[in-house]
């Protein structure tokens, strides 16, 4: 809080000969105190209710990454794809409770990874609340769920629990680390001894979650190699397309909505000036902004990837739509604070491209992405630092981070290319760690077999064989017996399913 | 908020000479008192900013709700175009009201009919308007825009969805917006020079200017399209088309529920705003009303639909109390800040029988509307407009609406016809406006053979012909054995359908 | 939050003669505080009211949670029949909590055992509550009715679920939160004479109050009405009648988590309340904390249920994970704001325990319960109830309820038996109070014919015969083709099953 304290010593000389000047300076100075008090706490309600309805927001991600999941896998995957989603952010609860906070958080500690509040013991500090804490634990869980996505429909489970705990307890907070903590080798934060005097301005994580996530589902899928039945025999990309397109778009939405938690929360607090105290014009204002630039990074990419794909495919597809939109948000999470609502357009135009890019690239490459995560969160997020160090605007940058005047800024606003540069070792950095890390578990879980499923599973569908039953039932046999369930549907078409032409050249993600 | 000023001089005479300093101690009482007042200023806009942030997310998310209702009424062959438009309402619409819709409907000073300043966000934040105000409004346009979408469901080309859209956003919504809720709209309740019929018009959330634009631009394209094949048969008789899944409906009207708790609540824009200060009564109270008044007409209108279908249609049916639901919210949009919370429930109660009849009078006309989208918030929204000039209390109109004491309030609570004649006024204002624009769009359209689809891809569907497949595909087959596929498909022509009664309604 | 009041006499005295004018400078420095104070007090209100009615919009968006966790549980057939009882559930329960439940729950001054004020919100804002805590009550009052509809899903008349919510609604869930949470019920931790034994029961956000109500009316429902037809075979053995979609299941699990932060750190109603003012720590803190000790519980039992279940039944099940979710939710819902994060990790590991044995008895039991609401809300809302007296720390129980100085404290943390012998005394009541009542009212229905559907009616599912038709269609045929339809229904009872595989949990 910026008003100064009273102090009854001040107030004194200047009262000076009235009749008992201490106890009136005293009288007047215990009031203004408590006042100077009580201000004080309506600031932490008012911050910790922002913080905590944001952390709600974002944890409702978790929902929507749980539907786009579900219906962008086949149906008889649903269930697989799901407990995955719902484990992400158990497990991640747990673990991110006993060590995970403490090695992204811990500080005073070193550059390179945190030691402090294990357990959340010695909680809540001056420093951090439990609303900071829930936070942080639904931005780790995005990062798990974004990988789950990539390695969907060939996975083991128990693969999957694996580097779920791993990635969310180890390898995601020690990024967040680096370049959030107040004491991180790269933080914009760090209060001296900043990286090439800037720091990388990675606001709500456009490296620290979405690459993270992206690029250790790029290895994942990589080392697992693609779907069976993805890629014929001649090579050419046949769409294994998901099995609902209701849920693809309800988990979008949902994506969208919590991004309004990802993006403007990661400001922490609301109620806070610039400069002057009593003006309009404050964190609320950039909090607003940041709100509106997110919206319009996403808009732009939904609009420009549904003319780009209209033009490329010839189809309306809404699909695509839906991946373009989350391309524009992973793009601008990194600089949404520190561009113009014009830059944010300019981000999301360039996003849907970068996004559309890679798919062909990895169709070229054969690489399979059930969910183009890696595409999406690591193509489109590096896109995003990209974007963050070209066009950030010096006062905004100024004002979100403060520190010492004359922070280095975007490129194309001329502020030299010191972020820029900060921003492309972030990029370097990121994918060295990841990959280091990521890679290498994918790899052993490979080499002990753990990690892919049988070709026989694949096909039938791992809700068959290890979820206990398909995640449908439309229509419901009273008494038939197992066997003639499954015998005749192989023979003959059951009630209600619409056959649908799955190889139509239509359907080319 | 402004604190009281501490005036230092003046303190400083009540100190007089025989204090050692009385000007520097003034001075320093002052500098503290003004420290504080600032910090209350600072404080007072986290807060609204935070109301209204979170309210604004709220609204977003009955696009949520919007696209899971209409996906789940229309059927499965056109659940992929349906969901299109719907994630493309908001996507244009962000574009479209950044670039020059908020400026149309709130860019003060201009004259009573368009806002001219505030072209993509030039000069905001202001000292009226902060990003959030931009943000909140954006979440009303596309709402509009969304409502439309409903009416010409499963018939229309993509290609006039966009025109329409974007038209609708960027401009129809935004300039009766103008009219009824910027400072200088001719219409508006919050002019400060000359209001009309000395009272203005109190649509508080919106049940003309939302809901009416959405419902009578939906009217004009849906009657200009015509029903969909199959729709009345060739004797006349209505044969009802029944959506592809009750669940995605009950989805998308619960989450419009909560979404409304935004579009309501939320239009105070504030909530740190006493009405005497010191006092456990404030804007925080009319906001809490605000939300119960929509809960209770929502909850009547629900209750009333249900009991009014059963006996007319012999079923509880679960998708006519979801719309009677929504037809309750929709009327009381417009009243909910200044109508008691019993009101509400006569509110409600009467918008289900105007929603009923509604859907009585379009099937005689062989109007064919997939959402009743047009019956709902065209014909709800109408009634809301009149309930609140009948039922609108001095108390609330006066708080809610200060800085003219004595406003008329509503015709029942003895507050006179003034109000009435106003909303009368914006009725037809706006299905003249919204026919005048909208209408001769939809012609144009039509002329220009943009509009509906052929008949050949209704049949078929719109997603397979134009959205590169269906949404749906729960029987895995192993997708390289073609032959089991070329059957499947070879037998299901010849095979005939599930179990899908005939209903009646 | 009152700031200490300034006394201008005081000031003027030590102002003295000297000074030129002590009353008037006394009195303007006074005056200037009392304005700063009554900002406070209006700061205090907007801060608080927005969080509560953020909270209970959350708290709202559970009863969509409810809605499709129910729609996902039961056989395609039903799904129309269970989510307009959750609809319904919201509606009804609007209505009823408005014109009498909020009176009976809340209306003090009253006798310990029903509170008889603010019928219809007469007297709604009071300095004691605004509307935005009776929105907040309304959104828990219509969770408990949600909890019941699950019990008896799939073979209970409407009208029956129309009579039962409507009572439980209406009067045995309001009668039960006066008892525990008004501040003159005569259980309640609030109560300010005369605390059972010298504590009170902590059920801090409706372990007992909300979730053992809701999951002991469904217990008697489902025990009269028996068994859905072919749940156990001819030889007693149990057969899982599966969902018809896990995605519902867990979508709606996802919602009530969401929801669910509402429900337990929203319990707090206020969070501008500091423990000692100036200081970091204080309410907002205990909210934090409180988010996270749900967030712990449920986690940990979700993975004890994985491995358990996994253990047992040799799969990864989702819908199993989503209910020991669940079921870590509703035990850690009365001792969240008391106990520290590592004590909710044991409540959630016990709680997923609690639940597999409580199915393992009803299987024995053959006790039928569609959603396992009773075993879920009943049983882990009992064991949270225990777990709260035996966890609860001095610190927490004392900043959370303040005012009566070395209150008991959980016996585990050397606070002594006092608080786990009044948890005993909740557990027994709440059983034995809607026992008498819910469990008579469905004996009563039960008799008069009105409780359970006809057997005809269960095998061709409630949505065909009594809501107009499947919920689902996925198959696009033109309705009108009567004779192809007539086939479909004559061919699908010949036709065999579509694929469901026999599980074995």
């Amino acid at each position: 809080m910026a008003s100064p304290s009273c102090l009854a010593s001040d107030l004194l000389p200047l009262l000076g000969t009235t009749t008992n000047a201490t106890g009136a300076a005293a009288y007047l100075c215990t009031q203004l105190n408590t006042i100077h008090n009580r201000l004080s706490d309506t600031t932490y309600a008012v911050d910790n209710t922002y913080l905590l309805f944001s952390a709600y927001l974002v944890f409702a991600m978790q929902l929507g990454f749980a539907m786009l999941c579900a219906g962008s896998v086949r149906a008889k995957n649903t269930m697989n794809i799901m407990l995955t989603n719902v484990l992400d952010a158990a497990a991640g609860g747990l673990s991110y409770y006993l060590f995970g906070f403490a090695f992204a958080f811990g500080a005073p500690s070193n550059g390179f990874i945190g030691r402090q509040f294990f357990g959340l013991r010695d909680f809540p500090s001056p420093d951090f609340d439990y609303s900071f804490f829930l936070y942080q634990w639904a931005f780790a869980i995005a990062a798990a769920g974004i990988t789950s996505g990539s390695i969907a429909e060939r996975t083991q489970f128990v693969a999957y629990l694996i580097y779920s705990f791993f990635l969310t307890g180890f390898v995601y907070p020690i990024v967040s680390h680096w370049f959030w903590s107040s004491d991180g080798w790269a933080s914009a934060t760090k209060p001296h001894d900043l990286l090439f005097g800037s720091g990388v301005i990675d606001f709500a994580g456009s490296g620290v979650v979405h690459m993270v996530g992206g690029v250790a589902g790029l290895w994942g899928a990589l080392i697992e190699g693609p779907r069976i039945g993805r890629f014929d025999r001649s090579g050419r990309s046949v769409a294994l397309r998901g099995h609902s397109a209701s849920l693809v778009v309800l988990g979008s939405f949902l994506l969208w909505f919590g991004w309004y938690g990802f993006n403007p929360g990661s400001f922490l607090t609301i109620s806070k000036a610039y400069g002057e105290s009593g003006n309009y014009y404050g964190q609320w204002s950039a909090i607003g902004r940041t709100a509106v630039t997110t919206t319009l990074a996403g808009s732009t990419a939904a609009l420009t990837t549904l003319f780009g794909k209209r033009l490329l495919a010839g189809h309306w597809v809404v699909t695509d739509v839906c991946n373009g939109l989350l391309g524009g948000f992973a793009a601008i999470t990194s600089g949404c604070s520190v561009v113009e609502p014009w830059a944010a357009i300019v981000c999301g135009f360039v996003a849907a491209w970068v996004l559309i890019g890679c798919n062909k690239l990895a169709e070229k490459l054969e690489y399979d992405d059930p969910l183009e995560a890696a595409q999406l969160h690591g193509g489109c997020g590096a896109w995003g630092l990209l974007f963050t160090g070209l066009f950030a605007n010096q006062a905004y940058v100024n004002e979100v981070y403060g520190g010492p005047p004359g922070r280095p800024y975007g490129l194309i606003m001329g502020g030299g290319g010191k972020l820029l540069a900060a921003q492309i070792i972030q990029i370097l950095v990121i994918s060295g760690w990841v990959t280091a890390t990521m890679g290498p578990l994918f790899y052993g879980l490979h080499k002990l077999n753990l990690l892919r499923i049988s070709d026989k599973d694949e096909v039938a569908g791992m809700d068959l064989t290890r979820h206990g039953g398909f995640a449908y039932v439309y229509h419901d046999a009273e008494d038939h017996t197992h066997m003639q369930g499954i015998m005749l549907s192989k023979v003959g078409p059951t009630n209600g399913s619409p056959k649908t032409n799955q190889n139509s050249p239509s359907s080319v993600v | 908020m402004a604190t009281s000023t501490c005036s230092a001089s003046q303190l400083a005479l009540l100190f007089g000479p025989n204090t050692t300093n009385p000007t520097a101690a003034a001075d320093y009482i002052c500098a503290q008192f003004s420290s504080v007042s600032d910090s209350f200023s600072d404080t007072a806009f986290a807060v609204d900013s935070t109301y209204l942030l979170f309210s604004a997310y709220l609204v977003f998310s009955m696009q949520l709700g919007f696209a899971m209702l209409c996906a789940g009424s229309v059927r499965a062959k056109n659940t992929m175009n349906i969901m299109l438009t719907n994630v493309l309402d908001a996507a244009t619409g962000g574009l479209f009201y950044y670039l020059f819709g908020f400026a149309f409907a709130f860019g003060s000073p201009s004259n009573g009919f368009i806002g001219h300043h505030y072209f993509a966000l030039k000069s905001i934040p202001s000292s009226s308007y902060d990003y959030s105000a931009f943000l909140y409004q954006w979440a009303f346009a596309i709402a509009a825009a969304g409502i439309t979408s409903g009416s010409i469901a499963e018939r229309t080309q993509f290609v006039a969805y966009l025109i329409y859209s974007s038209f609708l956003t960027g401009f129809v919504y935004p300039v009766v917006s103008h009219w009824f809720w910027a400072t200088d709209g001719w219409g508006s309740a919050f002019n400060t020079s000359d209001l009309l019929f000395g009272s203005g018009v109190i649509d508080f959330a919106g049940s003309g200017v939302v809901h009416m634009v959405g419902g009578i631009a939906g009217l004009w394209g849906a009657l200009i399209e015509g029903p969909r094949i199959g729709r009345f048969d060739h004797l006349g008789r209505s044969v009802a088309l029944r959506g592809h899944s009750a669940s995605l409906v009950v989805l998308g009207t619960f989450l419009l529920w909560f979404g409304w708790y935004g579009f309501n609540p939320g239009s105070f824009n504030k909530i740190l705003s006493p009405y005497s200060s010191g006092n456990y009564y404030g804007q925080w109270s009319a906001v809490g009303r605000t939300a119960v008044t929509t809960t209770l007409a929502g909850c009547s209108a629900a209750l009333t639909t249900l009991f009014g279908k059963r006996i007319l249609s012999g079923h509880w049916n679960v998708t006519d109390v979801c719309n009677g639901l929504l037809g309750g919210f929709a009327a009381i949009t417009s009243g909910c800040s200044v109508v008691e919370p019993w009101a509400a429930i006569i509110c409600g109660f009467v918008a289900a029988i105007v929603l009923i009849s509604c859907n009585k009078l379009a099937e005689k006309l062989k109007f064919d509307d997939p959402l009743e989208a047009a019956q709902l918030h065209g014909g709800c929204g109408a009634w809301g407009i009149i309930f609140t000039a009948l039922f609108a209390t001095k108390k609330y109109v006066n708080e809610v609406y200060p800085g003219k004491p004595d406003r008329p309030y509503g015709l029942f609570m003895g507050g006179g016809g003034k109000l009435l004649a106003a909303h009368v006024i914006q009725i037809l204002v706006i299905i003249g406006w919204v026919s005048a624009t909208m209408g001769t769009l939809f012609f144009v359209l039509h002329k220009l053979k943009l509009l509906r689809i052929s008949a050949e891809d209704e049949m078929a569907g719109m997603d397979l012909t134009r959205h590169g497949g269906f949404a749906y595909i729960y029987r895995d087959d192993d997708d390289d054995d073609d032959e089991a596929q070329r059957n499947g498909i070879k037998l299901r022509k010849i095979e005939p359908a599930g179990v899908t009664p005939p209903t009646t309604n």
